[in-house]
Order: C-alpha cells, then structure tokens, then sequence
C-alpha cells in the first residue's frame, strides 16, 4: 500500500502548478492523486495515452500490465513506444517512457497475462473498473462497480460467442481514436482518484469518429442476481476473464486500482 | 388493430456490418392486431433487413450476447427487454460491444 | 513542396497495417497523409499529442512551431518533452519525439514565435485551420476556412479585449483536457489530410470535462463582408495574430497545410 | 401584452465566473407589452443575474467581442443576432472563447 504524502514537496508545487490552480483538483486533490494506485492492463493503443497522462497528472503508483512485445504495426497508435523498443516487452517501455516524463510516479511494470490466478494478487475486489474499447473507427467507455452501477457481469450476464469478437488485427483501427478513447479514461481515472467523482457510472459513452459525434445512454444499475456482485454471487473467486468473454484479455485496457 | 408505427433504428460498434454498412433506418411496422414489442420487431428485422450471418445478431428470440440494446437512449433492461410496446417515433439502437485497443 | 509517394513500401505496409484494413482510409488515404505537410503551431498541451498521433498516423511532413523552452510546470500536459529536455526548445524537443517514434516522418522544428512576417512563409493562403483551445475543464475546436464554413476573422470581426483572455497560467487547466483536445485536432486534421473530409466545419465542438459532454453548435457560414475571406477584403496581408487578438499566439494550437 | 417567457441560460467557456460559477439557469421573463428579443434579454440578465464586472459581458447594447451567442444551439449570426424575438423554452448560451493549451 502507498504512503500519504502529508504535503506536496516544492517541486510538486512548481510542476503541478497550473492544475493546482483548478478548484476541481487543488491540493487536496493532488494529495489524492498521489496516494492511488491504478493498474493498466494492457499497454496497447489505449493503454499508451492512459498511461501517460495518468503519470504526467502524478498517480502515485502505476501498475502497468501487458504480456506482449512491441511490433512496428504497435507503433501507429502505441504511442509511448518507439522505434528502439520493438521486441522489448511493452511493460518495460512504457514504464520506462512515463519515468522520463515523470520521474516521482512509482511504476511498475508486469511482463505477463492477466488470468484468474494473477489477478487475485493485483486487483482488489469491488474498485471501480475504468474500461474503454476502440475499433475502427469508434470507442466505447463505461465505469463498472462504481456508485450503484453494474460490475462487468451484470452488463453481459452471457460472454458474447468468440467468433462475433472483432480485435484490432481483423478489423483495423485508425490510431488516434484509443487515443482519444485512452485520454478519456484518464480523465475519468482523474475525476475518481482526486475525489471529483466520474460521470460516467451507469453510463456507456459511445464515440463515432466519422461524424466526431459522442453520446452517452444509461445503462442498468447494479443487479441483485448478478452471479459477480449480486446478492447470492456464484462466482466468489475471479472467473478467467479469457475463457468468460473469449476473446484476449489484453486487447482491453482497463484501470483497476490495488 | 394498432395503427403503423414509424419508428428509426440504428446499428452501431459493427452490427452495421451485418446490414449492408448501413447505421440508419427509418422504418415503418405495418398495422397489425396486437401492438408492435421487441421481440417481433426482432424478428421483422430478421426477414425485412438482415442482409447476412443471422447467428451474430440473434440467438434463439432474443439478441446476441455481447450486443446492447438501447430504446430512447436506455438500456433496454429499464424498459422491460423483449415485452416493451414500441410506440411510434421510437429509437431503437442496437449496438455490438467492441473489443480491441 | 513534398514529393508524392507513388506506393507503400513494404515497411510501410507493415508500420500501417492496421489503419490500412480501414475501408474509410486504405492504401489510397495513406499515400494521402504522406503527401500531406502540416504545420502545428504551438508544441504544448494541444500540439503534444496533436504531432504524436499526426507523425505516428505518416503525415509526410510535420512542422513544429514554438518559441519556448520545456519547463518543469509544462510537463503535467505536455506529454511529448520529458525531464530531461527541461530548458531545451520545445520545436526541436517536440521533433525528436516524434522521430522516436516514427523515423519515416520529416520533421522540422521552428524555434520562433508566429508572426505577420514568417507567417506568410509558413502558411499557405486559404488552407483549412484546425484550432483547439484547452482551459480549466473545458475545451473548444472549430475547422475554420473549410468547405464555405467562417475564417477566424468572419466569427470574430472584433477581437476580445486582452484584460477578457485567460490562458492557462491564469486559468489552470487539467493536462489530459488537451491532451482529449488535441487528439481530436490530429482526428480532423487526418481525416481531411486522407480524403475523408472533416464533419467539423462551420461547428464549434464544446467538451466540458466535469460532465464528461460533447456538443456541436453550428455557425455562420463565410461571411460576404469578412475583411480577410469576403468578397472585397480588406485585410490582404497576413494581420498580426497577436495585435489583432491581443493574446499570446502561441497558447493556441493549430494546424495548417504549408 | 406577450405572455411570459420561459427560457434555459447557459454560461460557459468561462463566463459562468460572471454568474458566480452556476452554469445553467431557468428564468422566466416577465410579460411586457411588445414580444422579449435578445436586445432586451441582454439588459435583463444585466440587472437580474450579472454578479460582477458587466464590462467582460457586455459592450454597448451587445455582448463584448470574444462571446458566441447560440439560440437553440446555432449561432446567433443565423437567428437574426439581437433582434431574434425569444420563444417560450428558448435554449440561450453564451460561451467565452477560450484561448489556451
Ligand atoms: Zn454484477
Ligand atoms: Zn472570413
């Protein structure tokens, strides 16, 4: 668990000085943002953006989780790598790229999977569920578990069958659009972890990049019989989120804090 | 007999593949004895717009896993799924979970 | 002026793959883009990520604009510099970035300040302008001198009196509020570099962080009276940004095709 | 004598400062022998809701250069700017140009 920084040294106050400024975040704010923990899973086209405006905006500790390498065909919108660190493990180049932009956020790299054994260890139950998706050329972002919304489960009670998943390698991506997508679950990260509070919960925001249009709909609230975070859950340990949804976990790229 | 309903339906996060590309429809559900619900329009879009795969839009009388189902901007979930009686000028959005980054 | 590329190598098939699957882009949109030369004026929280997703996206050549030197307060937005580029020269801190990533781009940095006299030669008459601005938690984008949409000048005939301009020292913003600005100039200004054409002309584009809300609101079209785009202008030289406008040319990022 | 006129303000891009901060307000403009148009609307936030420093709001009888008016979410350039005549459920906003990055 991170310590709480009882202050904000000098050098936090002349680098963060122009957010500082903001009645939405001020000190108080900041000293929240220093005391939270996010891991990234995945550190891909949204991943990347995530990563680094969470680390310049001084998150206290940053997990960052990808079993992958970096490709030339990463680099289009896996803008965090460059061109040295192809075959280098994508954990250990982003977190060396958020280090140089910030050298005072605790970073720490896993070269490896998320699977029902693992996460146990690095994600805490019920913490709220920052998740994005982009394709094409559209996104989508919904907080889970978050003030009486629906944890993952309760939205898609029945993973969808494997062969209707589309990833980035069949369907393509214009790259700027996880960018968007992954600056966006920065900012609701932000909102969360300074104590602003996100608007996104219950909500799915949809992102058409063709018409540059963004809209949001509600979606449920939390279920009572939901098999997760319901009443009588059936699920009590972390079901292997590949085999529950069929498709690589590693092309989601969510925030979960520790 | 219940009257036309005019209603407009979208499809979005890929669905839009499955007809023709096409996001938009404005369609109108002829006149029948009982009210217009979800669960026939689901099989009127079956025979009168799906152009192809019908096993990745629905799966037994109801959709897909993994597609969300919106009615006037709600998941359809607050507005009783499949039994909801679709009133004229409805918008019906069905839009498939993206997965990827 | 660029020489077009007659086809993709094969590392260019490679590098793009994944935008070339895009119906909406294809081979044609990527010799489009490596053709295509813009200027982006101002290398801070807008013009970080704006050149990242240009130069990872192969726009041909990428001019980068600013007059300032990296400072420690900068780095919580502008994403590009790091560390140790603190007092070196945004323009050529920015350019070294980008050729981290992607190598094939041509980049040339300008050290200097925009100006009625370089302006004229560095900006090609009549070129479509996408300007965003970023403050507190909100931010605004509108594609001027585009497909009969306003200039600058036919939205603003007067400009604001200086003592009403606010930039980001006084005003404070929250860095990935750009950085969400920012990517969406690199989405227009790529959309309209491929072919595809910008759904933001004669629109402002409003986002309110707080809320997590986009909104479009049309606007006037090109104005018959304007004094630089009507029909008996006035103003026949490049005016001077900052005397007409009274803010610091260089808080605004935007884009322009040499 | 028109009836009274009830209409959404919006302030944003920095000039809900000028409102001590509130972004959005319903008002209700009394009734008054001719029609309500944005020329008198502007004299009436003025002496109604204005806070502080008119000078960053308004210049002569119209808003200070550097605000966009939107009526119903289109610029006010295309509604006839201060002669458009105010109906009921009227969307009104004004925006301050931000200048930053
Ligand atoms: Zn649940
Ligand atoms: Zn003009």
């Amino acid at each position: 668990p991170l310590k709480a920084k009882a202050s904000l040294s000098n050098e936090d106050i002349m680098r963060y000085s122009r957010q500082l400024l903001l009645p939405e975040l001020g000190v108080q704010g900041q000293l929240n943002l220093s005391k939270t923990s996010v891991l990234v899973v995945g550190c891909g086209g949204l991943g990347c953006p995530l990563a680094q405006y969470l680390g310049a905006a001084g998150i206290g500790r940053l997990g960052l989780l990808d079993y992958d390498e970096v490709e030339l065909s990463n680099l289009h919108r896996q803008v965090l790598h460059g061109e040295e660190n192809q075959d280098q493990a994508k954990a250990l180049s982003a977190a060396n790229a958020v280090k140089r932009l910030n050298s005072t956020v605790e970073c720490i790299p896993y070269h490896l999977q998320l699977s029902s054994e693992n996460a146990l260890q690095l994600i805490q139950h019920g913490k709220p569920l920052v998740s994005a998706s982009a394709l094409r050329m559209e996104g989508q972002l919904t907080v889970y578990n978050y003030r009486g919304g629906p944890c993952y489960r309760c939205l898609y009670p029945v993973p969808p069958p494997s062969e209707t998943v589309t990833n980035c390698s069949d369907g393509g991506v214009l790259g700027v659009v996880p960018g968007i997508m992954g600056c966006f679950q920065a900012l609701e990260v932000l909102k969360i972890a300074s104590g602003q509070g996100s608007s996104c919960g219950q909500q799915l925001v949809m992102f058409d990049a063709q018409d540059a249009r963004f809209r949001s709909i509600k979606l449920r609230p939390k279920q009572a019989g939901c098999a997760v975070c319901g009443e009588n859950p059936s699920v009590t340990r972390l079901v292997d989120y590949e085999a529950f949804c069929g498709s690589a976990a590693t092309d989601k790229c969510r925030k979960l804090n520790l | 007999m219940a009257a036309p309903v005019a209603i407009h339906l979208e499809f979005g996060g890929g669905a839009e593949l499955l007809f023709n590309g096409v996001k938009d429809h404005h369609v109108t559900l002829p006149s029948q004895p009982d009210p217009w619900d979800v669960k026939q329009l689901l099989v009127w879009i079956q025979q009168n717009l799906l152009k192809e795969r019908p096993e990745l839009f629905v799966q037994g009388d109801s959709v897909r896993p993994g597609i969300l189902v919106l009615i006037n901007d709600a998941d359809w979930e607050l507005m009783g799924e499949l039994e909801y009686q679709l009133q004229d000028q409805d918008n019906v959005v069905f839009i498939s979970t993206l997965h990827g980054g």
